[in-house]
């Protein structure tokens, strides 16, 4: 087995309302920073171990489908890398 | 010039038989809308009617039913058909309350669904003027060791808690019920109550010619479910994903801040008209708005702030986006509503004027996109009388409805049995769910959830309210008519046994397919055995709200008649409750004693009595504590008393002749209050008993701390830990 | 004694709290962030709410507004602030407290009675309360209080914990912890005393009728800070 | 003035307590997935104008900086990029 770390990345949909985002605009303006757009997002950073890096890209697609990320509103992205820290 | 403009619209010209389909109306319905216009429709126009002659707004189905609820009566100051009734509770205060299902939005997006949910209730009220001042939920959901159903429990309970507790709102009661039959298809029915002078009530219904038009709170964008069938008839550039219609996501605090400027404006007297946005979102609002107050408007779509680019007319109009209202200016008083909008942090965008021509007229910048006569949209559609449809429907048999007493074996170990129905999922605590909710924000939390009923006080004052929510799925999934009944009569008595005389109900009717016989007359007997029950209790329907066609694979729910009751307390620090019992105290029984066969007729006028006699009682200081016998019959409501008293009980069960041990114990009767009293008060208590005609029975006294009652002895300790950990263990979150 | 009410965009407890305060005798008066000024003030009272809805983090965008750095001159210059729920995610995001304020333990936002021990009496809204036992209501889901190791320890030096989340007995135990706070923290004070923040709601139970009043000893410690009026009428 | 486009890395320090990564580890154990730790951070994306890159980078780092991250129990880090959305 591997250390791997995964870092799953979770959005809401583009089409789908920001509230969080909404006030952070707010707040930037507010602070004399003239923004666009905000979009907030979440970033789970999981270590676990995987056979191999196939097994773990699959691994964290899994977390990021069964648990991280609602589907109807929010879409992941998965990037992995090995666990420097562990391995 | 015409009373009809013409519009543009390449559409305009010939009949298009695909688009009012596509829309959602029938032929019939269409050829309605033609007739009533006197032309064709373009595509915006016929998208107007369509969502305004959805069942949802239009009521189409129920509105003739709807009719025969009685809605008046002395304390009634607003009845049904403003965005919420109201009761006058005295000293020139109303109490303005409603309850709405949110059940299909909460399907696709629990959490989502069920937080707009309480949005969207949380707007009525205060666009009748009035302060929220308490939520409530009835929910409904499937099999609770299914991982769906926890998924959805979670879903919904956490989109409850995370919307009224950031607007705080207390959350103060609630009903939740289990059956596979809602496993797809949950209820999320929410509740507020709101106060308001009675001179400072807020209408729809007073827009004058002249007075500017705005449309506040959070931007336009492209939410909202409903949208979806109508997208199709749009034929936007499929797979172009930033313009599908999304799930619609709320923001408490938006709503928030627009509770608090909506209030101070209409308190200073600077708002003439207001109307929130829900449903069908800017179409329903101005067209409802214009409807209500008699007279027309004039609006401009390139006025209303965006949060999408590219945005359609029809997109604009149908957009579901949560936290908007509609606010009429009083004539002079436009800058300080711009002012106060703006000092609250909010949008404010004047889009448009009240006219005096009885048109609703669209324009997107220069071009008039749609020009309709209000009253047709928000009044217009067909009524369908569903009588000869529900006479079809052969009623079956069904099984009993006593889930608890059914399953029980005669030989059965009867201390198991009342651990077994202590932790049932329709019986244990629901601490579980509620702790996260913020149930005392505010300050006037008498009583919270937990207890037959809740009561709020009324600062500066000694009296106060009382609110309770039921539903009775299982009763009225053998017999509607009786679960209705049996709905009505459990939420008035709830309020008795916390000491309140009910005053008037609101009513959430979920129910199945109205254009299947079973349906309509599912929809038919529901509605019937509402009007019944409140005419017999002398309470008056003042609000209430519709959801069809709720089914899990193509089979409906159970026609589920949810009952939000409003009752008045005289004085909030001498409440009745379950809790107040001492040693020594007598455990009586009032009312009707268990039988098996309750759903063959269930007996209002015994209902009125009891709920008479217990009030009369807790006046007289006859009766120490109360609480009624529901869910898991009498062995459950004593031991919800020892409980939640903290204290033992030994008592017998009512001899009734034919009836088992397990029905004595379990059956779920209604006309049932489990009465505490002091010994040196039971002869007085018996003869008011006599008066009201209502049997009173001695089962035993309150005492020690075992739990006894016919053959079964438990400690209390295995009773209150039964209860309280019950739903965890069902839902799977404690082992 | 008279008490300025902070009030941000999404807070909810101000008026709660003017009616406790009114019942003890304390005149208050709620005062929009926007244009705040505490001047002539004893005292300032964060309440409890979702500041701007609490996105972000509780209490992180409530930090630039001008009502903040008006509290903060209003602290420096000798001030007394009570920061409850809200207030006190306010107060420890504005750097007027030691510590931050993250989820739950267990995620949940917590409705629900606690016990609180009176740790320190050094402070305006504690004198003479020192280890008592109170019972208050809490309503939060970001109350779970952290610090770094040397905070930690500092603070306990210098005696700056001034509740702790304990059981009936007062043993801080960890079931009596309902958020998962370091050492059962339910409130602290800054070095000079004269700014306190606790995640209970003291408001909220300041009249029997409401199942207890433990929070009118604390508001009326306050209270008995400078003289108070008359009892101030309240209608709804 | 060129759009810009931020993203906001915020993460909790390595001492401080993530009861969220603690709840979302506890979920995976449960789906058996042997995760060994998570963390979990937010991330916020800003869409703005600003003269150059240096000072593009110079006002993210004053939003992590000001309001995004409170630097008692946060760190944060910044990557920037053109908005091809809009530019
Ligand atoms: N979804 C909910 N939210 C808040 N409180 C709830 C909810 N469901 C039930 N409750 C509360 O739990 C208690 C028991 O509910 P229920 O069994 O329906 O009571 P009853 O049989 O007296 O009507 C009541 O106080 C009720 O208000
Ligand atoms: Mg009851």
């Amino acid at each position: 087995m591997t250390a791997f770390v995964a870092t799953i990345h979770v959005r809401p949909k583009d089409e789908v309302r920001d509230p969080q985002g909404e006030a952070v605009a707010g707040a930037l303006r507010a602070l004399g920073v003239p923004v666009d757009d905000v979009r907030t997002g979440k970033e789970i950073v999981v270590r676990f171990d995987a056979a191999d890096e196939t097994g773990a890209l699959e691994a964290a697609r899994r977390m990021g489908d069964q648990l991280l990320a609602n589907p109807v509103i929010e879409r992941f992205e998965v990037q992995l890398g090995r666990d420097g820290m562990r391995s | 010039m015409s009373p009809f403009p013409v519009v543009a619209g390449t559409e305009a010209a010939q009949p298009n038989q695909d688009i009012p389909r596509e829309v959602g109306l029938t032929d019939f319905e269409a050829g309605r809308v033609r007739e009533l216009l006197g032309r064709e429709p373009n595509a915006l126009e016929w998208a107007m009617f369509g969502a305004m002659w959805s069942e949802h707004c239009a009521y189409k189905h129920s509105r003739r039913l709807l009719r025969t609820l009685p809605t008046s009566g002395a304390r009634v100051a607003v009845g049904p058909g403003e965005n919420a009734g109201a009761v006058d509770v005295g000293g020139g205060l109303l109490c303005v309350f409603k309850a709405e299902s949110h059940n299909h939005p909460s399907a696709v997006e629990p959490f989502q669904g069920a937080a707009t949910g309480v949005g969207g209730i949380l707007r009525d009220i205060f666009a009748m003027g009035a302060r929220p001042v308490a939520l409530l939920n009835a929910l409904a959901f499937g099999d609770p060791a299914e991982g769906s159903t926890r998924r959805a429990v979670r879903g919904v309970v956490g989109g409850i808690s995370f919307y009224g507790n950031c607007v705080g709102i207390p959350d103060v009661g609630g009903h939740v019920s289990f059956a596979p039959a809602y496993g797809g298809n949950p209820l999320v029915n929410a509740m507020c109550v709101g106060l308001v002078p009675a001179d400072g009530l807020a209408s729809a219904a007073t827009a004058r010619p002249g007075s500017a038009v705005y449309l506040v709170g959070s931007d336009t964008g492209r939410d909202g479910i409903a949208g979806a069938s109508l997208l199709a008839s749009f034929e936007l550039g499929s797979g172009d994903d930033a313009k599908r219609p999304s799930v619609q996501v709320g923001d408490p605090f938006v709503e928030k801040l627009l509770l608090e400027a909506c209030l101070e404006l209409i308190g200073a007297g600077a708002v003439e008209a207001i109307q929130d946005l829900g449903a069908a979102g800017l179409c329903c609002a101005t067209s409802e708005l214009a409807a209500r107050s008699g007279t027309g408007m004039r609006i401009d779509l390139a006025a209303v702030p965006r949060r999408a680019r590219g945005m359609a007319p029809f997109e604009v109009m149908l957009s579901e986006s949560q936290e908007r209202m509609l606010v009429v200016a009083r004539p002079g008083r436009e800058d300080e509503i711009e002012r106060v909008f703006a000092r609250w942090e909010l949008h404010a965008a004047r889009i448009g004027e009240i006219t005096a021509d009885q048109t609703l007229d669209v324009r997107d910048g220069g071009a008039a996109v749609a020009s309709l006569p209000p009253a047709k949209l928000a009044d217009g559609a067909p009524e369908y009388d569903i009588d000869a449809l529900a006479d079809s429907y052969r009623a079956e048999r069904r099984d009993a409805a006593d889930m608890f007493r059914a399953g029980v074996r005669a030989d059965a170990d009867m201390n198991e049995e009342v651990l077994r129905v202590l932790a049932s999922p329709e019986v244990a605590s629901r601490r579980v769910l509620y702790r996260t909710y913020d149930q005392m924000v505010g300050t006037d939390t008498v009583v919270g959830p937990g207890a037959d009923a809740a009561i709020l006080r009324i600062k500066g004052r000694a009296d106060g309210i009382a609110v309770a929510i039921d539903a009775q799925p299982r009763a009225a999934s053998r017999d509607p008519y009786v679960g209705a009944v049996a709905a009505v009569a459990e939420a008035t008595r709830n309020l008795v046994c916390v000491g309140a005389e009910p005053l008037a109900i609101t009513d959430c009717l979920n129910l199945g397919n109205p254009e299947r016989a079973r349906g309509a007359w599912e929809l038919r007997e529901t509605v019937a055995g509402i009007g019944a029950a409140c005419r017999a209790l002398g309470v008056p329907v003042v609000s209430g709200n519709v959801s069809l066609y709720n089914a899990t694979g193509g089979i409906d729910i159970p026609p589920t008649a949810v009952i939000g009751a409003v009752g008045h307390v005289p004085d909030v620090a001498g409440y009745l409750g379950a809790a107040a019992v001492r040693a020594g105290d007598e455990v009586l029984l009032a009312g009707s004693v268990p039988v098996d066969d309750w759903l063959d007729e269930m007996d209002l006028g015994l209902e009125v009595r009891l709920q008479r006699f217990v009030l009369a009682a807790h006046r007289a200081g006859l009766a120490r504590a109360a609480h009624d016998r529901a869910e898991g019959g009498l062995a459950a409501a004593l031991a919800e008393m020892c409980i939640r008293a903290g204290i033992g009980a030994a008592a017998t069960l009512p001899a009734v002749r034919g009836a088992s041990t397990a029905t004595a114990l379990f059956a779920e009767s209604p006309s049932g209050i489990v009465l505490a009293a002091a010994p040196a008060d039971t002869e007085l208590l018996r003869g008011l008993a006599a008066e009201h005609d209502v049997p009173l029975r001695t089962l035993g006294a309150f005492g020690g701390d075992a739990f006894a009652l016919g053959p079964v002895t438990l400690s209390l300790r295995a009773i209150a830990d039964a209860h309280a950990e019950g739903l965890e263990r069902a839902l799977g979150r404690i082992g | 004694m008279r008490a300025a009410i902070l009030r941000y965009p999404g807070t909810w407890s101000e008026r709660d709290f003017a009616h406790a305060l009114g019942v003890l005798g304390v005149r208050s008066e709620i005062v929009w962030h926007a244009d705040a000024d505490l001047a002539g003030f004893d005292a300032a009272i964060v309440p409890g709410g979702f500041s701007y809805g609490d996105y972000l983090r509780a209490g992180a965008i409530a930090r630039i507004s001008p009502g903040t750095a008006e509290l903060r001159r209003f602290a420096d210059a000798g001030g007394l602030v009570l920061g409850s729920c809200n207030g006190f995610q306010i107060l420890c995001e504005a750097g007027l407290l030691p510590g931050a304020l993250v989820r739950n333990a267990g995620l949940e936002f917590r409705c629900d009675w606690v016990g609180l021990r009176v740790e320190s009496e050094a402070t305006p809204f504690t004198r003479g309360l020192g280890g008592e036992i109170l019972r208050m209501p809490i309503a939060h889901g970001e109350g779970c209080w952290v610090a770094d190791e040397e905070t930690m320890a500092a603070l306990e030096r210098a005696g700056q914990v001034v509740f702790r989340y304990v059981d009936a007995r007062g043993a801080a135990t960890p079931e009596a912890n309902p958020n998962g706070s370091l050492r059962n923290i339910a409130g602290v004070r800054n070095g000079a005393g004269n700014v306190v923040g606790l995640m209970p709601h003291p408001e909220r139970c300041s009249e029997d009728l409401l199942g207890g009043s433990d929070g009118a000893r604390v508001l009326a410690c306050l209270a008995s800070v400078r003289g108070a009026t008359a009892p101030v009428p309240v209608g709804i």
